[in-house]
C-alpha cells in the first residue's frame, strides 16, 4: 500500500471520502464540509492580494502564525467544492509548524477519490490554492 | 425530410466516448467548439500520408497536388460564404482575422479622433484589438448597450453612435445569449453613416449559411473549428475595396513580390496577408468540413438545433432557482443557453454536470463586458449542434434537476 | 548502432508513395518541408476522434483532457529545446515567431535610428518584417555580407556592424545553403556590444538539438513542419528578461486578465502572447513529433544526413555544367545543396527531375538577396533527413545524369 | 472521341507528341520546338509590362495585329519547356483573327500528353501565358 503523505489527523476525512459510494457523494460531502470550515476569512478581507489566482471561482487564503508559533490559514471561496477543499486544507494545517506545512503533499484528495476533479487544468484552483498556502508557510518559517 | 440526427451522429467518432466514470459523453460545449466527422479527420491524415509538401512554387507532383489542394480549399469555403477566393485571407482563427483588420486596415486608414462601434455583447477578440488601437492611435469607443430586459442591442442606442462612426464592429450571434444581432440593419445603417463594417461570425458561421458578398459588408471574421474545421484556420473575408486599402500585417516569404537589401515589394489582394508556409493540412480540413456541411440544409440544422433548445430552455425555467440569460425561443436564436442557479455556484454546477457526462462551459466565456452588463460574474452555458438530440436534451434536464434537488 | 533507415522509413506512409507516372517518390525537399511518421498524424486524429475540445476555463473532462494535452506539448517541446515552458510561445511558425519580436519587442523597445543587423543570408521571413519596422520607426538595417568564395558570412564584416546594434537576426543554418552559421560566436559577439539577438532556427531545429537556455540566446524562431510536425504551428523562444519587455501583439481572449469598457489588463509572461483558441490538435502534433524525434541522437541523425549530402554533392560536381552553391561536405553543413546546370534552366531541371520521381525544390527559395549575392535568379535544391537513403542518393544522381545527356 | 478544340494546323504537332513514349520524349519535343518559334520576342524587348505573372521563370509575351489584320504573338522565354509551349501557341495564333484566339482553349497540351506538367499550381506559367495572349486577342478586336 501507498504511504500515506498526510497528517494523521487527516485520516478519518480520507476515510469518510474514499468510502463514498460515487462522485456525487464524495461532492456532497464537500459540500457539508465547505460549512465547517475552522478558520474562515471574512468576505471583507478578501482583497487582490490574497486572492488565489488561476482560480475560475473566487478564493482567497490568508495565513500567519499564531500566538504559539503555530500554523493559521484562513480562507474563504465562493464555490462550495473549493471551499470544502480549503475547509479540509484548513483542519489539516491549522497548528502544524510552518515547516511541516511547507512540506505537506495534496496526495490525500488523490485518496479521496478526487483526483480527475483536480487536475492541474481544471480551473477550479485547488491546487493553486494549496500550493499558495505552502508558499505562505515557507515565507513564514 | 428533416435530418437524419442518427446517421450524422456515426460520423462523429467522439460521440461514441465513455468518460472515465462510465458516463457517456454528452457535448453541449459547441459554442467553444465542435466536433469534427470522420471525413474532415481523414482528409488530414489522407493529406499527411500521401502528399504532403509545402505548397506554392510548385515544380514536383507532390508541390503541386498540395498546392491544388490549398487553392481548391479556398474555393470551397469561399464559394460557400458566397464570395470569390481572391477575398478570403486565411488566418489562424476569428481572432487573428480581428486583429488583421485592426493592424492592416485601422492603422492605415483611421486617426486620431475617429470613432469606432463596438457592442456591450462582443467577445473579447472583437474588443481588446480595438482597446490597444485606442491607446496607440487615439481612437474613441463607443459601447452600444444591451437591452437586459429582452437581450437585444439597443439599436436607439446604435443609430446615436453610429454617426460619424468610421468602423463599425459587431459580434453576428453572441456566443453567451445565442441572440443574433440584426446585421443586415446594422450593415446598411452603417454604411449610410460612411462606416465599414466588421461582422464577428465566429458563431454565426456554424449557424446559418453566410453570403457574404450579398450582406455587403466589408469584413467577416469566421473561425473553422466552430463548424466541424480543424483548430488553427480561419479566416477573413474582405470586399474588393476596403482590401485596396489594407497594407501588409506579417511579413515574409510567399507575400513578396521582390525582396532586396534595398527593400521589398508585395504582392496585391489576398496573398499580401498570406505569409509563411500556409496552413496546408488545416485548409484541406476546413474545406471537407465545408463540403461535409454543405450537404445539409442549414435552415434545418437551425430548426433542429432550435427545438432543442427552446425546449430545454423551457424545461429549465421550471427548476426552482435557475435564471436564464437570454432568449432561446427566439427563432432565431443559435441555440446557445445561459444560466445560472441562485444557490449552486457555477463551478461546482459545472463539475456536478461534468459528473453527469455533460460537457458544459461556464465562466465568463471571454465577454467579460457582456457578464457587466448582465450583473453576474459568470454564466453556465449549454450550446447545441447538428448531433445534438432530444433525448440528450432530456437527460441533462433529469441530471440538472437532479443536481438542483441533492445540492441546492 | 547507427540509425535504423528502413525501420524509420516504414513509419512514414508518404515514403511508399508512387507519382501519377507510376515512379516511386524520392523526397528531396525536406528543407521546405518534412513528412511525418504515422505517429504523428494519429496523434492529431486521436485527438479529434477522442477528446477534442476548446482548452482552458476547463470546466468539463474533455476541455481539461484538452487543455492537459495542449500543456503537456508544451512542456515536451520546451524541455526538447533545453527550456522551460514558460520561456516557449507558439506561434503558427517561424515567420510569426520573428513577425512577433518585430511588433512585440522590437517596437516597444527600439527607436529611430537604432540598429538591426541582418545577414544576407536571412530567408524573406527575416528580412521583411525589418524591412517594415525601418520603414515605420526609422531603424536601421545592416546585413553582413557572405563571403562568396566559402559561402560563410563574412565575420569580420559582422564585427563592424554589431558595434552600436540594438539587435542582431541571424538565420542559424541556411535554407539554401546548408550553411551553419557561427551562432554562438555570434550569440556572445552580439551581447558583448550590448545587442539582444535572435536566431532563426527554422532549418537547425531539424538538424541538431537546440539547447536554448544554454544558448543563452535571447529569441529563436522555430517551425513544427520543418521537423516532423504538423503545419500551421511553431513558436518563439524568449528569454525571461527579454519576455519583460515585450508588449502585446494580438489581443483577445485568453490573454487577459480583465476586460472592461474601460479598459483591459494582461495575462503576464507566454500567455500574453496566445491569443484566440490555441493550435491544439497541432500542438499535440508537435508534441508526438518531438517524442518521436527525441528518440534518435540527433549527432547520429546529423551524420547520417551528412554522409548521404556530401556523397551526393561530390558525385555532382563530376557532372558536366553542374555548379554546387555551398559546402555540403563541411562537417555541419544541413545537406541542403544548391546547384544548377550551365544550360539547363533551372525550372526545366525540376520537371525533369519531378519525371523520375525526385521531389526537388526550385526557386530563390525566399532568399532573393542571396540570389542576389550569388548572381544567380535561382537554384534547384535537393535537402535530406533522417529517413532518406544513400540509394536514393545513388537513383538521383543517375537520374541527374541522365538528364543532362540528353537535355543540355 | 473528345472534340478536337484547336486549330487544324495544331494536329500533326498534337499527333506528334501524343505518339511520343514517355515524358521524357515529350520533353524532348518540347526543347527542340523551343528552338523553332516562328516569332521570337528579343530579349532586349522583354520588359515589365510584357512579363508574363506567376511565372516561376521568365516569360514575356507581346500580341499585336499584322498589316493583314491577322494576329501575331511575339514570345520569349528562358525555360525551355515554357518556350517551347511558346512555339506551339505561336504556330497555332499567328494568322488567326483576334476572335478566333480569344476563343482559343488549351486543350491541345492535354491532348498532347503534357497535363500534369500544366496544373494551374505548377509554376511554370504556361496556363499564365496562355491567358495573357487571349487576353490580348480580346482587346485587340
Ligand atoms: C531559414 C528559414 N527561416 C524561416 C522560414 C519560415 O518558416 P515558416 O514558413 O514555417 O514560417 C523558413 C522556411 O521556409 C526557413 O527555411
Ligand atoms: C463570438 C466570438 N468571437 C470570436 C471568437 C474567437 O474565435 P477564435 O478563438 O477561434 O479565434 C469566438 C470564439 O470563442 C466567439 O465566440
Amino acid at each position: 500500500m501507498e504511504q500515506r503523505k498526510w497528517p494523521k489527523k487527516l485520516d478519518p476525512i480520507v476515510d469518510e471520502f474514499a468510502e463514498c459510494f460515487d462522485s456525487m457523494e464524495r461532492y456532497e460531502l464537500l459540500f457539508q464540509y465547505a460549512k465547517k470550515n475552522p478558520s474562515p476569512l471574512p468576505i471583507e478581507d478578501w482583497s487582490d492580494s490574497n486572492q488565489v489566482h488561476g482560480c475560475q471561482s473566487r478564493a482567497h487564503v490568508s495565513c500567519e502564525i499564531d500566538e504559539n508559533g503555530r500554523f493559521l490559514m484562513r480562507g474563504g471561496a465562493d464555490a462550495q467544492i473549493v471551499q470544502g477543499l480549503m475547509s479540509i486544507t484548513a483542519l489539516a494545517v491549522n497548528g502544524m509548524s510552518p515547516d511541516e506545512v511547507s512540506q505537506m503533499s495534496p496526495d490525500f484528495t488523490d485518496a479521496m477519490g478526487l483526483k480527475s476533479t483536480l487536475t492541474p487544468s481544471r480551473s477550479n484552483g485547488f491546487l493553486n490554492m494549496f500550493n499558495r498556502v505552502k508558499e505562505h508557510a515557507k515565507n513564514l518559517k | 425530410m428533416g435530418l437524419d440526427v442518427n446517421s450524422i451522429r456515426s460520423e462523429f467518432p467522439i460521440l461514441n466516448r465513455k468518460l472515465p466514470n462510465g458516463k457517456k459523453l454528452v457535448y453541449f460545449d459547441n459554442a467553444a467548439t465542435s466536433q469534427k466527422p470522420q471525413c474532415v479527420i481523414d482528409a488530414m491524415s489522407r493529406y499527411y500520408e500521401e502528399y504532403n509538401s509545402n505548397a506554392h512554387r510548385a515544380n514536383h507532383t507532390l508541390a503541386d497536388e498540395a498546392t491544388s489542394a490549398l487553392e481548391n480549399a479556398r474555393r470551397t469555403i469561399s464559394s460557400y460564404f458566397g464570395t470569390s477566393p481572391e477575398q478570403l485571407i486565411y488566418t489562424s482563427g476569428a481572432t487573428e482575422a480581428i486583429n488583421l483588420v485592426a493592424f492592416s486596415w485601422a492603422r492605415e486608414n483611421l486617426s486620431k479622433g475617429d470613432v469606432i462601434v463596438l457592442t456591450e455583447m462582443e467577445h473579447h477578440a472583437d474588443i481588446v484589438p480595438w482597446q490597444q488601437l485606442s491607446k496607440d492611435m487615439g481612437v474613441e469607443i463607443r459601447y452600444v448597450p444591451i437591452n437586459i430586459e429582452n437581450y437585444f442591442l439597443d439599436m436607439a442606442a446604435f443609430e446615436i453612435a453610429v454617426k460619424d462612426a468610421s468602423l463599425v464592429c459587431v459580434v453576428h450571434t453572441s456566443n453567451v445569449l445565442g441572440i443574433r444581432n440584426p446585421v443586415e440593419e446594422i450593415i446598411q445603417m452603417s454604411h449610410d453613416s460612411g462606416a465599414k463594417v466588421l461582422i464577428d461570425c465566429a458563431q454565426g458561421a456554424p449557424h446559418e449559411q453566410i453570403n457574404f458578398d450579398d450582406s455587403e459588408c466589408d469584413f467577416i471574421a469566421i473561425s473553422a473549428h466552430k463548424m466541424a474545421g480543424p483548430t488553427g484556420i480561419g479566416c477573413l473575408l474582405v470586399r474588393k475595396d476596403a482590401m485596396e486599402e489594407m497594407g501588409p500585417f506579417m511579413t515574409g516569404g510567399s507575400m513578396i513580390k521582390s525582396v532586396t537589401t534595398k527593400g521589398s515589394t508585395f504582392q496585391e489582394g489576398h496573398a499580401m496577408f498570406e505569409t509563411g508556409t500556409p496552413r496546408i493540412a488545416e485548409a484541406i480540413g476546413w474545406g471537407a468540413a465545408v463540403e461535409w456541411l454543405s450537404q445539409y440544409d442549414m435552415e434545418e440544422v437551425h430548426s433542429h438545433i432550435q427545438e432543442i433548445a427552446s425546449w430545454t430552455a423551457e424545461k429549465m425555467k421550471n427548476i426552482e432557482g435557475i435564471t436564464i440569460y437570454g432568449d432561446p425561443k427566439k427563432s432565431n436564436s443559435s441555440g446557445a443557453v445561459s444560466f445560472l442557479h441562485a444557490t449552486i455556484q457555477s463551478q461546482d454546477l459545472a463539475l456536478l454536470l461534468d459528473e453527469g457526462g455533460f460537457a458544459v462551459r461556464t465562466g465568463h466565456h471571454c465577454a467579460q463586458p457582456l457578464m457587466d452588463a448582465l450583473g453576474v460574474p459568470s454564466t453556465n452555458r449549454i450550446s447545441f449542434w447538428i448531433y445534438n438530440t432530444m433525448d440528450e436534451a432530456k437527460s441533462f434536464v433529469e441530471h440538472l434537476e437532479y443536481v438542483v434537488k441533492r445540492f441546492s
